[in-house]
């Protein structure tokens, strides 16, 4: 089973990273450029395991390691 | 003989360059603004470490947009003799000015230490007062240094002696141990460890001076000056140097001597 | 249901005095104000009725505490400007976060003096490593946080501290120093002065993080804690750096009345202590400051405590030059308000006035102040006894100084220092793994030595005595490095002070602090005040962290603890006594954190420390090292580490061998001289009568200890050296 | 138009940061997760353009700073 984890930043946190790109971008010419968010793509090999398995063993992952959610949230999907 | 250090939003080793060239070679050195748009009378270029734009993103990603890199490419396609160090180094490769990547350190930390490194080659214009296989120690300081390349131009890199420094541990993961690449020109110089940071004894490390004076020699070697005149000249900016700095230790000095009289 | 004030943090008695202040009740706005400034992080307002035990001023000291920072005088017109400051909290739930912002924000302390930043330490405590991942975890996080942040804006991280032990199990410490260099007419100051005169607000947009930061570094950390978690934020480094270089270019043009940092308390801090410093009132609009978000309320805007903003006051009229300057920086410079004289912060929305209140009534001057009651703990005169005869005496004392060496307190900190640049700005000449950090000063002959100290376990024993160690280690540590001890940035680090035991430890601390800087006339000029460091179940050790600078005139003579070349001299300076109480050999080896901890003689430290300094200057010495943790035996080893050079030394001692080797008494120092200059060191040393003892010399590639004639330690140096070095990355895999 | 932008290591490169969060997963005790790989995810809000004008701008954005095709792929998708 494999999977993709999306972490990133909670909107009311700030996002440095994503800010240094949108000037960057805008100066680049590209001024219709209104937001830029980072955030991490996780791919996962779960191996051999059930989709309700997996599931599970996500929501863990992700609250215990993957993501600290005092600042950042996650979505994941099967694949 | 002038050289250049340019300055990025979020350079920091610039003042150590600045400082290295101008205090402990006693040479001439201008800080060029990244906004610049030509380069004209500088002779060496240097891209110094630091976090340019934050190294947001990817480091040195954004810095290769700088209007000032037009220049530097005119400047290099011109032979003139450009160097990147530790930031510049990951700028240049993503300029396409130097081949392959920096990818993070394996052990996924920013290492800061000194390090040994083996001079691969000579026959440039940044190594020409080194020995052959010779040892230096050099810091380092960098958090992104592994260096990635695919494997033709590799070995293309390797029959050019493109290769110029290695390092002897090595610290970050690199492919063959590689720690300073040249363009096939071999006037444009990436390397990761900080040879400015090694050019005063009272910092207890003058390894890298003579990658400056190697510079300096191949400049004012190919103005009109002859050869006994830059070794005068050279001679003078070493005394110069062991005044300025707080200790003097003769070492470098004498090796270079040795290499001069070669 | 929660009265208002108390859901600001505030007593009812804390309400009825602002209602006195304004004549009437204040509304949400005002009272979240107060909230904020009241809270004992921006107001001290349980510490600093102690503070009088500081001597703060002296011929030296150019600022005292009160301002970002203070600032000492180094001569020639120059001045180091210091400050120390803890983020604790915030690391506790978000490390690698947590950390950067808390370099991030003691950095603005230092520019906003005026001053270029040139150094950083950090002083970290965290729980039991060896049995706790979430403790790696944590470690992990806080170093990369603070290499993360300090290597990106190109300030040295030089020195510092690590220590584990049990109470930070919940309550891991993060204090960060910075240091910074100033030319004496330069030095600005927080100051709204000039009526008429704008004030203009530089950098990162105001978002909703940070909301209420410092009330929630006011708080136990409970399970409450966890919903206040916007209190951390994302540090922007790249940001720090633009707005430093900005600002100090600004400074330059003098169109600048006064600088602040926007840190605890956001806006609504830096007014008002702006106000107050300056002509006493100031006006702001909230539409005119650069939000994140839309939508925000007053209150949201005035007490964010988004990173990397600063404060600035201008003269009239030179708005559009501040403006053109800040572009060139890539950022945003606009004007929120203006500088009045009525005494009032008036706060608008536009035309709507959104809050009204006496500026000084929210600065400390005006916030209460509490004498709190305090008690002895029981425990203080229990840990006291030591029965050292029930204490079998190691078998093999080879096997114990390893033990000692590879335990978590005591072996080398590479791994984390390895992680922060501590080279850039090419000024470090002596890098962390020695006594001290030493900088030099560019364009002088002067360097400046650094570092941070504090045993918590004696400051646990005995507060007073700990706290005294403290300061007499820091200065043992610039001692060695060459450097005369000139200055002290205290951070203290405690429990809840509403708690009369945890009061008596930090009015303990406080007196000890007091009377050794006294003693080596190093006056405070800076500090901070973290309290609340415990759980339910716990409070952490009495941590005063001291931060400490001397200045060394001629950078030539510094000095560092390694032993330098064979066939040197190693003498011991100072008395060996039975004084195994509080030691780490205890502690480590046999599981006891009793005992009374060493005695501290004034008298005998200030003549040694006198007697280093005059060695060094002569040119006589080849290394200096204070024996501090692990006793003589540990700091013989710690010499012989760099250059892999070993050493024959023989004691005669009446004591037990295990107190001869590990016992921690204070004022000693391990010295080494080249065997020509012996005669004139012992001339000296007689001239002066120090204490001293012959012990043997350096070389070899062992270090071996005989004690009364007999061979106690033979270690190889190759060996003793792969452990220690690689000790930490051990416990951290 | 809102964007999301995938970008990969190629599946030649080591990612010694997957590596890594693959054996803290086993030490947590999920001994079957076979492979972690670690990309970016980058949000852009691009403001009021066509989906044309977008793809577009995106495959630019990519080339040129988003992604550095000498180590990494990338992916994007409207949305
Ligand atoms: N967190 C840290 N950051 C930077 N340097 C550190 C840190 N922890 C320890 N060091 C360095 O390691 C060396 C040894 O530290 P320590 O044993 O605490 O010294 P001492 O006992 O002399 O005060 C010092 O040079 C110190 O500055
Ligand atoms: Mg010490």
């Amino acid at each position: 089973m494999k999977a993709k984890v999306y972490v990133t930043l909670k909107k009311s946190i700030a996002d440095p990273q994503g800010n240094a790109i949108q000037n960057a971008l805008r100066k680049l010419g590209y001024t219709n450029v209104e937001e830029v968010r980072i955030g991490k793509l996780i791919e996962l090999d779960l191996g051999d395991i059930t989709a309700d398995e997996a599931n599970a063993q996500l929501v863990k992952m992700c609250e215990g390691l993957l993501a600290n959610t005092v600042i950042e949230e996650y979505k994941f999907e099967l694949c | 003989m002038k050289f250049g250090v340019i300055v990025f939003p979020g350079s920091n080793c610039d003042i150590d360059c600045f400082h290295a060239v101008k205090d402990a070679l006693g040479h001439e050195v201008e800080y060029i603004w990244h906004d610049t748009e030509e380069l004209d009378g500088f002779d060496c270029i240097i891209l110094p470490g630091g976090f340019s734009y934050g190294d947001y993103l990817r480091c040195g990603a954004v810095a290769r947009f700088a209007r000032i890199m037009d220049a530097v490419r005119t400047h290099a396609a011109a032979g003139k003799l450009v160097i990147g160090i530790c930031n510049g180094f990951q700028i240049l490769t993503e300029a396409g000015l130097l081949p392959g990547a920096l990818v993070r350190n394996k052990n996924l930390k920013f290492i800061c230490d000194t390090v040994p490194l083996r001079v691969e080659t000579t026959d440039t214009p940044f190594t020409s007062l080194y020995k052959k296989g010779e040892i230096i120690n050099i810091p380092i300081a960098h958090g992104e240094g592994n260096y990635l390349v695919d494997e033709d131009t590799l070995k293309k890199m390797k029959e050019n002696g493109q290769i110029v420094f290695t390092y002897v541990d090595n610290p970050n993961g690199s492919m063959e141990n590689i720690a300073g690449v040249c363009n096939e020109q071999k006037n444009v110089l990436g390397m990761m460890p900080h040879p400015e940071r090694a050019c005063e004894e009272i910092l207890g490390n003058t390894d890298g001076l003579r990658l400056f004076e190697s510079i300096i020699a191949a400049v004012e070697s190919e103005s009109v000056i002859s050869a006994q005149a830059v070794k005068n000249r050279h001679t003078g900016t070493r005394r110069k140097s062991a005044m300025e700095t707080s200790r003097s230790k003769p070492i470098a000095f004498t090796q270079k001597e040795e290499l001069l009289h070669d | 249901m929660t009265k208002p004030y108390e859901a600001v943090g505030l007593t009812e008695k804390e309400y009825k005095k602002i209602v006195e202040y304004l004549g009437r009740e204040p509304n949400e706005l005002e009272l979240n104000m107060y909230g904020v400034m009241w809270s004992e992080h921006c107001s001290y307002k349980h510490s600093r009725a102690l503070f009088r035990h500081f001597p703060t001023s002296g011929k030296r000291v150019l600022q005292g505490p009160g301002e970002n920072a203070g600032i000492i005088d180094i001569g020639d017109n120059l001045a180091i400007v210091m400050k120390i400051e803890s983020h604790n909290h915030p690391s506790a739930v978000e490390p690698y976060q947590g950390a950067a912002t808390g370099v991030g924000g003691i950095i603005r302390d230092i520019f906003a003096m005026g001053a270029r930043p040139i150094a950083l330490l950090n002083s970290l405590r965290f729980g039991d490593i060896e049995n706790s991942e979430r403790v790696k975890y944590l470690v992990d996080g806080v170093v990369a946080g603070i290499a993360g942040y300090g290597n990106c804006i190109g300030i040295p991280t030089v020195a510092g501290e690590v220590y584990f032990h049990d109470s930070y199990n919940g309550n891991p410490l993060v204090n960060a120093m910075c240091v910074g260099i100033i030319e004496h007419d330069k030095i600005f100051r927080g100051n709204a002065s000039g009526i008429g005169n704008s004030v203009m607000y530089v950098g990162a947009a105001t978002g909703r993080d940070g909301m209420g930061g410092a009330s929630f570094a006011s708080v136990e950390l409970t399970g409450e804690s966890e919903e206040k978690k916007s209190a951390v934020q994302v540090g922007d480094p790249f940001m720090e750096k633009l707005l430093l270089e900005a600002c100090l270019e600004l400074l330059e043009t003098g169109s600048i009345v006064g600088l602040q940092d926007l840190g605890a308390a956001g806006l609504t801090s830096a007014c008002c202590e702006t106000a107050t410093r300056g002509e006493g009132g100031m006006e702001i609009d909230v539409l005119k400051v650069p939000r994140r978000e839309k939508g925000m309320l007053p209150v949201e805007v005035m007490i964010s405590e988004s990173q990397e903003r600063m404060f600035l006051i201008v003269e009239k009229g030179r708005e559009e030059e501040v403006k053109r300057i800040v572009e060139k920086w890539g950022l945003h410079a606009v004007t929120i308000g203006k500088v009045t004289g009525n005494g009032r912060l008036i706060v608008r929305e536009g035309d709507k006035i959104v809050a009204d209140v006496p500026a000084y009534s929210l600065d400390s001057s005006g916030a209460p102040r509490y004498y709190r009651e305090y008690e002895e703990p029981e425990y203080y005169s229990e840990l006291k006894q030591l029965d050292l005869a029930a204490i079998p005496e190691p078998g093999d004392y080879n096997k114990t100084l390893m033990e000692l060496l590879t335990s978590p307190n005591l072996c080398s900190k590479e791994w984390v220092y390895r992680q922060y640049d501590h080279m850039v700005r090419t000024s470090t000449v002596v890098k962390p793994g020695s006594d001290a950090a030493v900088l030099r000063i560019r364009g002088t002959r002067k360097g400046i030595a650094l570092t941070t100290d504090c045993n918590s376990r004696y400051c646990y024993l005995d507060p007073r005595a700990g706290s005294a160690i403290a300061v007499t280690e820091a200065a043992r540590n610039l001692v060695c490095s060459g450097a005369k001890p000139l200055a002290v940035t205290d951070g203290l680090n405690f429990g809840s002070p509403e708690k009369p035991d945890r009061f008596w430890q930090f009015r303990e601390a406080v007196t000890g602090i007091g009377e050794a800087c006294r003693e080596l006339d190093t006056p405070v000029i800076s500090g901070n005040v973290s309290f609340y460091n415990e759980t339910e179940t716990q409070a952490i050790y009495p941590t005063p962290i001291i931060g400490m600078v001397g200045v060394i005139e001629d950078i030539d003579k510094h000095c560092t603890m390694h032993f330098k070349d064979e066939g040197d001299i190693i003498i011991l300076l100072g008395e060996t006594r039975d004084e195994p109480g509080g030691s780490e050999y205890l502690a480590r080896i046999h599981g006891l954190e009793r005992g009374v901890v060493p005695r501290l003689n004034f008298g005998l430290e200030k003549k040694l420390q006198a007697f280093i300094l005059s060695a060094i200057e002569k040119g006589l010495l080849k290394s200096a090292h204070d024996i501090s943790e692990g006793g003589l035996a540990v700091a013989m080893a710690e010499c012989c580490m760099e250059r892999e050079l070993g050493a024959k030394v023989q004691l005669e001692t009446p004591l037990r061998t295990d107190a001869v080797l590990f016992s921690e008494s204070q004022s000693r120092f391990i010295i080494t001289c080249s065997p020509e200059k012996l005669v004139e060191l012992r001339q000296l040393m007689a001239q002066q009568e120090i204490p001293h003892e012959i012990l043997g010399e350096v070389g070899g590639e062992e270090l071996k200890i005989d004690v009364n004639g007999k061979n106690i330690v033979v270690l190889k140096v190759k060996d003793m050296k792969e452990a220690w070095r690689g000790a930490f990355g051990c416990l951290m895999s």
